[in-house]
């Protein structure tokens, strides 16, 4: 049986699947927070989704819109002050898992959400860095989920808002960073890892449909791929249903909120 | 000690042209009334601190009362990027507008000091961050036990913070409950503090002992403003505007439609026009 | 990731000869079934931390358990001085006591930098005060925007923490109500925390969304002891016995009357005698 | 009409009439606690009492028996965690009034709790400093009580738990302390306050009945008295009262606990 799904689908469910049980998963809004939901949803019901408005071990029934959604609170085994939530529970080295998007991204797996151009006197003036610097640094690992563009994925990022690794090879840990970093990158149209040695970027699947050049064409720098190379999983009809459901309860909430 | 007063007194007496201010909420909470009156009193100058400034910081921007904002996460939630402050960044309009720009960990933590009475906050952070080559209020310590290099930055000391509460009760005491942010650490490092609330109960007699309270001599001034938050929420009360915040996106993106929508929705009301506001959103919170 | 065991297993587990060890509680929740437990065990060459070490210290250390302790309160509340600590300071009876002393201050700041994961603690502190003439481990770190000089004291790492709380619920999540003290710290900075329960309740549901609640995987291990604060109490289920550290002062203030009663009320008894003891406390808490 | 009191109700009773309504007072245990709670119950009915334990404007019924007994908790407007209480309440200088006692005071008010002797060889080993270190450093100002006697009341402090104004003089600003330090000191003898310029204790009126000689022969260092030495007004029948009946309800409650 054929089963329809768009990339943005591939991409949130191949993101859920990276997750476990056990994780303790500091969450965006966005794709993070549909593919952390998804995966509470169906393998990984024990998962601890965090998010920086001091909501611990929350369980929405529908995707919040913002990080402060009251719903979060709501379902949550407690809330904590936003000092507290960096202080104890982020900085305390207490998350597994911190998802992170990026509206620039290298092959280090660097990620720049300040600005594009120069720093004082920018062309765009992004929303900057938020949690993300020290999610990055303090989180046991961080995975990265973005659609693949020219635009996004470049050479260099214009600013580091939040440290990846660096040049590549050995860089994070000679700055005293003791995790991982970047372990994991899932496109809407692959599944990329850093290589152990390198720690550039390097695609391990493609999601189905997707061949090399669809990725090399929407990436702004020289794509390598694994020797391996395989073909993501296409989602199970319950990660589908579950991604589908979730998203259609969404929409219906916020539909009569505003009717 | 708490005073009640209306909300045009209290932002008379206690917020003034150069003053460095915090509007706080994160998401939730969101002293969106207080901001209006500012808005309308025409403060000029303001240095405005928060951590994640989102529409009322743009609509202040916008109006030109600005000349410096301090933050970590400058975005209009759910919806994308701060249409008025980008043009104050990227072509001074209506005037250049400074910016010092920090993470979410630094601003906390600095929040955190300034309600600790500390000079700066000290944390781990910022490691391989590009901000602290743009920002000279980021700098270092060193543990005098494991020599560890470790951020400092300066503690948040506002001349005035503005928050939006669900409750106060008879004497002043003021009630925060669900998302409470840095709201209480913002009131304690400030030198004054204007708390809206969307009632006034009793006694605070059936709270949780540990809930988040915030003593009368705490606050300077108190002031009744039902639906105060809109359309930010308030826990218990009404739910997110999620339609304004998308709404603001439109309106933000052409500069005589965001004078032309200040006209009609802030300078030529006051805040009574909140409780309408959130009429349809009461229940479901 | 919060296993339900019995509190024989939990001590044998977690507590090691050698470690470093904080059973905390501000008057409230002294977790004194645990320690009782860590004496039957005979657990030798600790390193006991706590803000106010009371009678159960005295015990540990009256029995030779402990090579030194970090403390800024070491009394009877209440009552007066602890006496087996005193012997061991003024006549190294039964071993030398090293201590390292600080204040609240200084060891509340210290257990909030352990939770954060911080080596140092930073406050402003120890003021012309003498403590840090004979005290290493309080120094100095300079402000690197005023120049003030602050008071750094190193965190507080324990191997494993030790409290009492009301409720567990069957996730294993603790719940901690009333005078919080310095818990949820004390557990945070630990490598492993051991808490024992009154009770443990189907879920939180009714609890305030705010409330201290420490998530299940902050928690190595979770023992229903009821009555397990007594003498010190439980908020909501039993008041303190201030007739139990009246009595303490007597019988600490002899060696042989301390032996005597350790060998009775501790050694030869598991820690079901604990929700006895509280049966005539009920009610009134 | 003559009313009988002691020297000890005195003692409260004048503490407790230093207390104002808009005090933030952070209460030891003992007499500061009982002074506290007469001045709650009779001229200062909005005084905010704090307990390092937490508790905030806590309005106990019957006194505590420790700084961290049920009903403070109870009768709190909110009760918070004690690195909270030191950093946001104490620390952020909100405290108008600490009261602290002592085991050895000196002329300028400093105080020792922690050792008789030698810090490293002890002939009496004391609870220890506390809050008191911080108290007497971040409080707007420093109220003393306790029992005058040679061994309490010495030239030179066996260990400097708490400072009070040093030697003398300038000796708090020049350490950079900006807050007042001690400028009451409440015994059962007498009401004692700084010199404006030397900062030594000052008798400045004596507890109707007591002499010179009473206060001298009790305090190890030559006293000196105000030139317009006064006699401290004898409790009023409320406040009389007001103790008496604190201490009955205190003394009734302990009894049934642990009957």
């Amino acid at each position: 049986m054929e089963i329809d799904f768009t990339t943005d689908e591939m991409m949130t469910i191949a993101a859920a699947r990276a997750l476990g049980n056990d994780d303790i998963c500091f969450v965006g809004i966005g794709a993070p927070s549909a593919a952390c939901n998804v995966a509470r949803l169906t393998h990984a019901p024990d998962i601890t989704l965090i998010y920086e408005s001091g909501t611990i071990g929350t369980a929405p029934d529908i995707l919040p819109l913002s990080i402060g959604d009251g719903e979060l609170c709501d379902t949550a085994v407690t809330t904590v002050s936003v000092p507290e939530m960096f202080r104890y529970w982020l900085q305390g080295g207490r998350v597994t898992v911190g998802f992170l998007g990026a509206a620039q991204l290298d092959r280090f797996g660097n990620i720049n959400t300040t600005v594009i151009g120069d720093y004082n006197a920018p062309s765009i003036r992004l929303p900057g860095g938020g949690g993300a610097p020290e999610i990055a640094s303090s989180c046991g690992e961080i995975f990265i989920t973005m659609k693949q563009t020219l635009r996004g994925m470049v050479e260099v990022v214009d600013f580091f808002t939040s440290f990846g690794h660096g040049s590549g090879g050995t860089d994070r840990a000679d700055l005293g960073i003791t995790t991982k970093g970047p372990t994991l990158l899932i496109t809407d149209l692959a599944v990329w890892r850093p290589d152990p040695k390198t720690k550039e970027f390097i695609v391990r699947s493609l999601h189905p449909g997707v061949t090399r050049d669809h990725v090399q064409d929407t990436c702004g720098w020289p794509v390598k791929f694994a020797d391996d190379l395989g073909v993501t999983d296409i989602p199970t009809e319950l990660e589908l249903t579950t991604l589908r459901d979730l998203k259609a309860r969404t929409e219906a909430a916020h539909a009569v909120e505003v009717a | 000690m708490a005073k009640f007063q209306s909300l045009k007194e209290a932002v008379s007496d206690n917020l003034k042209d150069g003053d460095t201010v915090a509007f706080e909420g994160f998401t939730h909470l969101i002293p969106h009334a207080a901001a209006h009156e500012a808005i309308r009193q025409n403060r000029k100058g303001l240095t405005l601190v928060r951590m994640t400034p989102d529409v009322v910081y743009d609509q202040m921007i916008g109006m030109g009362m600005v000349d410096k904002i301090i933050f970590s996460y400058a975005g209009n939630p759910g919806v994308g990027l701060l249409r008025r402050m980008r043009d104050a960044v990227e072509n001074k309009w209506p005037k250049a507008l400074e910016i010092e720009e920090h993470s979410h960990a630094a601003m906390a933590n600095a929040y955190e000091a300034g309600a600790a009475g500390l000079p700066c906050a000290v944390f781990r952070g910022y490691k391989g961050a590009g901000l602290k080559d743009v920002n000279n209020n980021i700098r270092e310590v060193t543990c005098p036990f494991t020599g560890e290099k470790l951020a400092a930055v300066p503690s948040v000391r506002p001349d005035v913070t503005f928050i939006h509460a669900q409750k106060a009760n008879k004497r002043g005491d003021i009630l925060i409950e669900g998302i409470i942010g840095v709201q209480k650490e913002a009131v304690l490092a400030a030198k004054r503090a204007v708390v809206t609330v969307e009632e006034v109960v009793d006694d605070f007699d059936d709270v949780h002992v540990n809930a988040c309270i915030l003593p009368r001599w705490a606050v300077t001034s108190v002031c009744v403003v039902p639906g105060g938050a809109h359309p930010s929420y308030a826990h218990g009360y009404y739910t997110r505007d999620n339609a304004a915040y998308v709404e603001w996106d439109k309106i933000a993106s052409d500069r005589g439609l965001f004078q032309e929508w200040m006209q009609k929705n802030v300078l030529t009301v006051d805040e009574t026009v909140f409780e309408k506001r959130i009429s349809a959103l009461k229940g479901a919170a």
